[in-house]
């Protein structure tokens, strides 16, 4: 069951400066309502993964890596591959994570992480099919949160992406069904590259990118993903607080734009 | 969401495949108060859809730690029957069903007035019988009820409905085909009388500008949703007792 | 673990007054020891599944569904088709149920319909193999408690049957092990038609379909399940208190004849 | 339950299988507190079968809130070993034990006097070495004994044993080869001093008349198994420390 | 996660007795410091297992069966059996055990005792594969433990070691990969006798064998698996203490000696 | 653990399949404070190992019935990240895991000071995110420096590290193909001050003689990575927060 969360207990004060400088127009780390925290991606780093990346999101911190498989197809997809995202918020990365099964906000997470991928057709699933109806590549993209800041999602769904970009897999024929494995490695077969950002509503102010002291003050969150072409592929609302109709636009608007630098800065990172 | 071209989702009537006009919604009936134990309960047919809701609460919070000292803490329950989909459903939660426990929770409780009930828990139940698509939109409208139903004060009813796309058309609430072939589904929750959404998902594909067509159908549904919600909870207090029908009105007064 | 349940508490006058009825002959509401409650039946109300059947026993209702699937049989059974009944008590229909798995109440209740159902060879099995050793049909009986006001076995295994009576499954014709459908549908191959009566002990004196104020001042259950020709086929006792054995047969007796109608009132339904 | 005619279970002379008459008991042997660190134990072979039984309790009842203000609360776990029956179990509970686990406890109960002991907890554990068919009366049997050696307060003894019917004939105790090739099998379990039955299931096919039969024939065994379990405890208490065998007479006259 | 155990508080008088007989060179019941309990083993109890051993350490009672049975071998050894060492800690034996999953000391006991079995070879697992990367014979060894007094771990692999040494499977011959059995029973493919011996550490003085009072009042456990060649193959640490080097060099040889007696003793009960 | 005479191991020249002497460690890089949430952090590359350690303590027992009223209670948590392995590994914790949670937790408790937080936990948290034969040492070594980095008092750190026997020969630090393919592996942990082994594990074949050889060469490469450790720490200081480099130096007088 879905409960109301207990939030660790934030000093009024603490809360109240938050909120104040948002209603001036700034922010606790001196950025604009609409400004991005510094993004750092490192790809690579795990080599035993077929792709992984690393992404520094002001003080939050995500590894995201790929492993590729085989295994059966879905039986109503019987030519195409399989994607799975998983996350993980491991107890290193905050106080308020516990070791366990996926809580809701981890499945959350991995979820819209996997419709932005999935819907934006990022992979070519048809590609990664063996046999049909028996033997199809399994791409698993596991999401590892490490420092809790704020802002998961966007960094998770980035960390993700570097990944997938940066992939090799080894490269194969396929001859009556019988899979070989030829030397040379190749990358997956990407067509689109999915990109989110989320914004929050702090006391009738949008901002983008909260960092955690903020997620701790806002009333909802809205997190748009939009693709190579502009268009939207995905979207979430949460947290208890409600949107405008006007307010959801606008946020719309903003994410295609934002989302534009921000594909461009993960894309530059592969060679 | 998959474009498949082999099936044509739209006649040259511009009709779709159940004979409705591209903003039209599937037939809807509610009945409120149809379970004996719940303190409220609901039951929608939207479309093929099949939804029963129940509430229990305000009750003392079972485990106590699970309490807060400033409100009720809600609790949401989404669940499909074994039998309620094409191929049977194991009847363990599934990743699925967790996350839209999750945000139907949070599309209700900007309506409840939660903070009246301090340590106490309000639980919804939502039990799906049969799906065709569109079970978070039906199942949120039918929680709705049964809250209102048990006697928890609200703000105001919440309303639910999905719009989309399939043929490059922006269409209102997909029927189950639709879902599966088409090309976007954005649920949407509202809160009709503040104009405020709730909840709001969205899978597919949709360019700025369609988007914003869809959006406002789909809010424009819920509004008509919302008066039916209102006949449903008139009628049954009609029926039940007779003289108690401004309950509901008490209610949003109070919000 | 099995633990001695702890009862919500039942006021002790109200305890009282079922008690002073029932040694008066009477019951709350109304009935003779023997009477069953209204029962009403309803098939086919969820399309989507092969057979499905909403019971209401006076206050009570039990919806139960049907699916019918390929899978792979028993070793010990090559030839036979699968029944699987589970059984679901979910938290709408009691404030004393909890969402999560099945908890030994909802697994006695479902093996006791299973235990039916399979004993009274209500299902020919065999009929339901597709490919021996490889491939059977497996039919999900799937009863979920919607409004617990007592004596959901009897009304949970009657759903079973209503739904089993009434389902369809697609005609199919196996060629060389190979499996094809057929445009028509076709009934499940019934055999039999089993009924269980469940009857209580309050302070010495036994009534039939007990109710749930009836169910908490219970000394203890006995369930008789008996088949169309009269033959029992699945006993199952409950509860704390014990019965005399003139007792039981007592009960036995009762329920062959019960059932009968009961049986009678079921098969009517279907066409 | 199947009738399988390639298997002839009763012969020309009228004896079953392993030789035994219709109305014959299989081998038993019973041992009473075999174990060191239960409160109390007793172990006993039925047949092939090979079964603990181990009580712990009265103690302090953990976690705190099963606990019931006045009564103790007794719980009851069913167990096979892995390496038990023919094909490896795993050893997480399936769903037959933890419906045994239910109605063994549920049969041991009646004759337990758990108003002694509020806020406690009894706790009875029977663990299946080796299965035979009537491994829960079996086990009933064990943990009776397992509960008079740990010197809780019982109205009286509980026994148990199945009846059944093989090739038309009303049979007692069935072993594995007649449970699986058999008609029925009715398992009772019998307070044999107040003649009551906290214990009884059937599953197969019997007639009104088969049934009394059958039931009288279990009723009149549980009869001689309690005999038994009384030698088995005297044995115990003259063995271990003479002169105090009238302990379980004791247990009796307070019920 | 793992969690520093609460012990089941013993009076301090009682713990206070336990270290200064062991101070002077004696033990509880009487032992010398590197005395071994009295060690009884049955054969073939389980007459439904492969082979089945009761081991009587002490007033330790350990039970343990094997079932040979087919299945699919690991992808990375195609022509081997497979071994599989589970253990229950089931509540009959000791107040602080408690019903559900295998806890962690649990778990840690089943995997030593499969190491010392694994890593000298015992079984020899070629023997067991009946066709290379699709069928092989699967050795479940289950160890009960019924009656916890201490050192759980050597009486857990005696009664594993003495389980095989007299298991039986049936005979068999393998055409084309096909099974087929045949009317004999012929023992397990066995190559080795591994047995651990287990060494306490109590206010500094080392002793072998614990029994339960002394393990609770022990800084750590040392226990190590030799095997027929007096090669130690397995070794395991517990407990919150620490050792020196000479400590644990000192534990290993007297352990390479004590089992030799042990394992001579396992092995004379087989015919 | 298996000798596969088809890899050789072992050069003419005495060197190993990496160009390591059989008593040479793999390069070790570690890196102290690098999480911003956790009270205190560690990350290790030992060979291709990849691992981070964090700690949360001492804080409040939740649940509270797991609280020690002399002493923390100190939790450890060893999980393999699914992409950290050649063949992905599921998130539940494997039976693998558990048990090296269990020993990595005895290897690092004696050198806690947990008398001095009663009621409270310090919660050890290590995730291998690229493994490479020698994940339960590094870990160790690690977590030892979040401790330290957590201002939890110690009386020393731990370091860690496994010896050997690949081609009949005892050899330190075992890579990947060198325990797959070798024949024994014994990692060990060490409080160097005080020379006190705190972890010892072995699996393979040794004789006496072998064993007391690559004991020997495990102690003295702990000690190696221990003047690391205090390297990393003193680094650690200077850079953060400069003129607090003896802090180190201070948890261990007081041990």
């Amino acid at each position: 069951m879905s409960a109301t969360q207990q939030f660790s207990p934030v000093a009024k004060l603490e809360q109240k400066t938050v909120v104040d400088l948002i209603l001036k127009g700034k922010r606790v780390d001196e950025r604009g309502p609409l400004d991005y925290r510094p993004l750092t991606i490192m790809l690579g780093t795990v080599e035993k993964a077929n792709g992984s990346a690393y992404v520094y999101l002001g003080k939050t911190k995500v590894l995201a890596g790929i492993k590729v498989e085989t295994g059966t197809p879905f039986p109503d997809t019987p030519d195409e591959g399989i994607l799975t995202v998983n996350s993980e918020f491991v107890p290193l990365a905050s106080p308020t994570f516990e070791a366990g099964p996926p809580n809701e906000n981890s499945i959350e997470l991995a979820r819209v992480v996997d419709r932005g991928i999935r819907e934006s057709k990022a992979i070519d699933l048809k590609k990664l099919c063996i046999d049909p109806g028996k033997k199809v590549f399994m791409v698993f993209v596991d999401v590892y949160v490490l420092d809790h800041d704020g802002n998961l999602i966007d960094a998770a769904a980035m960390a993700a992406l570097g990944a997938l970009v940066s992939a090799k897999m080894r490269a194969f024929e396929v001859h009556n069904g019988e899979l070989k494995y030829k030397d040379e490695k190749i990358p997956l077969p990407m067509l689109n590259y999915p990109v989110p950002t989320t914004s929050v509503k702090i006391d009738g102010t949008i901002v983008l990118d909260p960092c955690l002291e903020e997620e701790q003050v806002m009333s909802c969150r809205l997190t748009v993903t939009t693709d190579k072409d502009d268009k939207v592929c995905a979207m979430q609302k949460g947290g208890l607080g409600v949107f405008t109709p006007d307010e959801v636009k606008q946020i719309v608007s903003t994410s295609i734009s934002k989302s534009r630098d921000l594909r461009e800065k993960i894309l530059s990172k592969v060679k | 969401m998959r474009n498949d071209p082999a099936v044509k989702l739209i006649d040259s009537k511009g009709l779709r495949v159940d004979g409705r006009r591209l903003d039209e919604l599937r037939p809807i009936k509610m009945e409120v108060g149809i379970l004996d134990k719940a303190n409220g309960s609901a039951y929608i047919e939207h479309g093929k859809n099949k939804i029963l809701a129940a509430v229990y609460g305000p009750r003392e919070a079972h485990p106590k730690h699970i309490a807060l000292a400033d409100r009720a803490v809600v609790r949401c329950r989404y669940h499909m029957a074994p039998f309620s989909v094409d191929e049977r459903k194991s009847p363990a939660p599934s990743r699925r069903e967790l996350e839209l426990s999750k945000v139907i929770r949070e599309s209700l409780e900007p309506a409840i007035m939660s903070e009246y009930f301090p340590r106490a828990t309000i639980d919804i139940f939502i039990e799906v019988l049969q799906a065709d698509a569109g079970t978070r939109c039906a199942g949120i409208t039918a929680a709705s009820l049964a809250l209102a139903d048990a006697g928890i004060p609200m703000r105001e009813l919440v309303a639910a409905c999905a719009a989309g796309k399939i043929e490059g058309k922006v269409i209102l609430d997909l029927s189950d085909i639709e879902d599966k072939k088409g090309e976007a589904d954005l649920p949407v929750a509202l809160l009709p009388k503040s104009n405020v959404i709730s909840l709001i998902q969205m899978d597919g594909s949709l360019s700025d500008e369609e988007f914003r067509q869809a959006l406002d159908l789909s809010t424009d549904a819920c509004r008509k949703i919302y008066e039916m919600q209102r006949e449903a909870l008139k009628l049954k207090y009609h029926i039940v007792r007779d003289g108690t029908e401004d309950k509901e009105e008490m209610a949003e007064v109070k919000a």
